[in-house]
């Protein structure tokens, strides 16, 4: 199944993108996808427990994502 | 009851006019503006960017928990996006209510919600030319040279 | 900073314009407007009157207290007197700083203090054509048949 | 000496008027000037420790007066 990955702020400037699609077979977890994002080029820089969103809600590492989920990580907010 | 991202100049006047009710007896205005320094920087502008969508579900979320916590629907938010000037709303919160201690009560909870749950980041331009994102707690993330 | 009993219509956009400055990252404005219902009983409009010379003296004394507990000098605040109708703006008061957890604090403390300490009275026109004083914490006193 | 006496709204009611200039010998004291006050005709109205202001300060009962002090008899504040 393909999860789409968006990137924002610092993150999008970290990985040099501001939006991945990967690829994970089916059972994949939150903490799969921050995974495979850590792994890429630049991406050690992103703290260790980023902030996640599944589909626009806050979500917990161990969420299992289906097929088009959108995966957002999310830097620190600092809106206002 | 309404929230809402927007690109142009919040009119916070007319928020404040879109809650007033005969009913009420406070109307409380929140506005929130660029500093020209933070952190002992000299700050020139600010550049708000944001997960639109999310943000926009967010902060409806924090005015329908308001209006549940604290019985008023006379709340409305905006936050702007883009680039900002010394002295620009960045934020803008109106709230109204029959007694005073609520419409307080209920205006800071939207802020301090918003700032710790919606998803909106800031970009700080200095005025020797550099450019940081800025996060709650003061952290700042120089951005890579482009 | 400044403070002033005032006759005519509050310009509460002005005030939150005048406590505006570049170092400051809130501005809070509140709104004490005139209710169609007080304690069950629909009114018609309200009418302040003061001991004026000692409002204004308590009102500026408030105000210089809120200087030095919140470390800002971007305070105004004014009391309207007179006729008022419902909706009108009775007390207005602006406060800016750089962090808004003190310009929450300040506002609180200005209108509590307001409401305690500053003389002035308002006699309630209910819609059945009988007029009451009324006193901050509820109680009436009718007006003697003039 | 005389005393300047200030009544307001439901009290400038009850007693009919907003102003008395009364007449007290030396070393009067705020009490003294609501004790008279209240053997006016409608005064028994009045609440028994009303607030009161010597030349727009709150005061207390045991305050000395001097000639031409402003003495303000202040009912429950209700601004805002």
């Amino acid at each position: 199944m393909t999860v789409k990955v968006l990137l924002f702020a610092s993150y999008a400037d970290t990985l040099g993108t501001n939006q991945l699609a990967l690829d994970f077979s089916s059972g994949a977890t939150v903490g799969d996808v921050l995974g495979r994002v850590r792994s890429m080029p630049g991406a050690d820089a992103l703290p260790p427990e980023p902030l996640v969103a599944v589909n626009e809600r806050y979500a917990r590492r161990d969420q299992v994502l289906s097929s088009g989920d959108e995966v957002a990580i999310i830097p620190p907010v600092a809106g206002g | 009851m309404r929230s809402a991202i927007v690109d142009l100049p919040i009119d916070t006047a007319a928020l404040a006019a879109e809650v007033s009710r005969a009913t009420n007896g406070a109307t409380l205005l929140f506005i929130g503006t660029v500093r020209d320094v933070n952190d002992g920087r000299s700050v020139t502008g600010i550049e708000y960017s944001a997960y639109r969508s999310m943000a926009e579900r967010e902060m409806a979320d924090i005015v329908r928990e308001a209006r549940e916590k604290f019985a008023t629907t006379d709340i409305v938010v905006e936050h702007r996006l883009g680039e900002l000037a010394i002295g620009d709303a960045s934020v803008a919160i109106a709230v109204a209510h029959p007694r005073r201690g609520a419409a307080y009560d209920a205006s800071r909870y939207v802020i301090e919600q918003l700032k710790k749950r919606v998803p909106i980041w800031k970009l700080e331009h200095y005025v020797d030319g550099t450019r940081e994102w800025v996060n709650a707690n003061g952290q700042h993330v120089a951005e890579p040279a482009r």
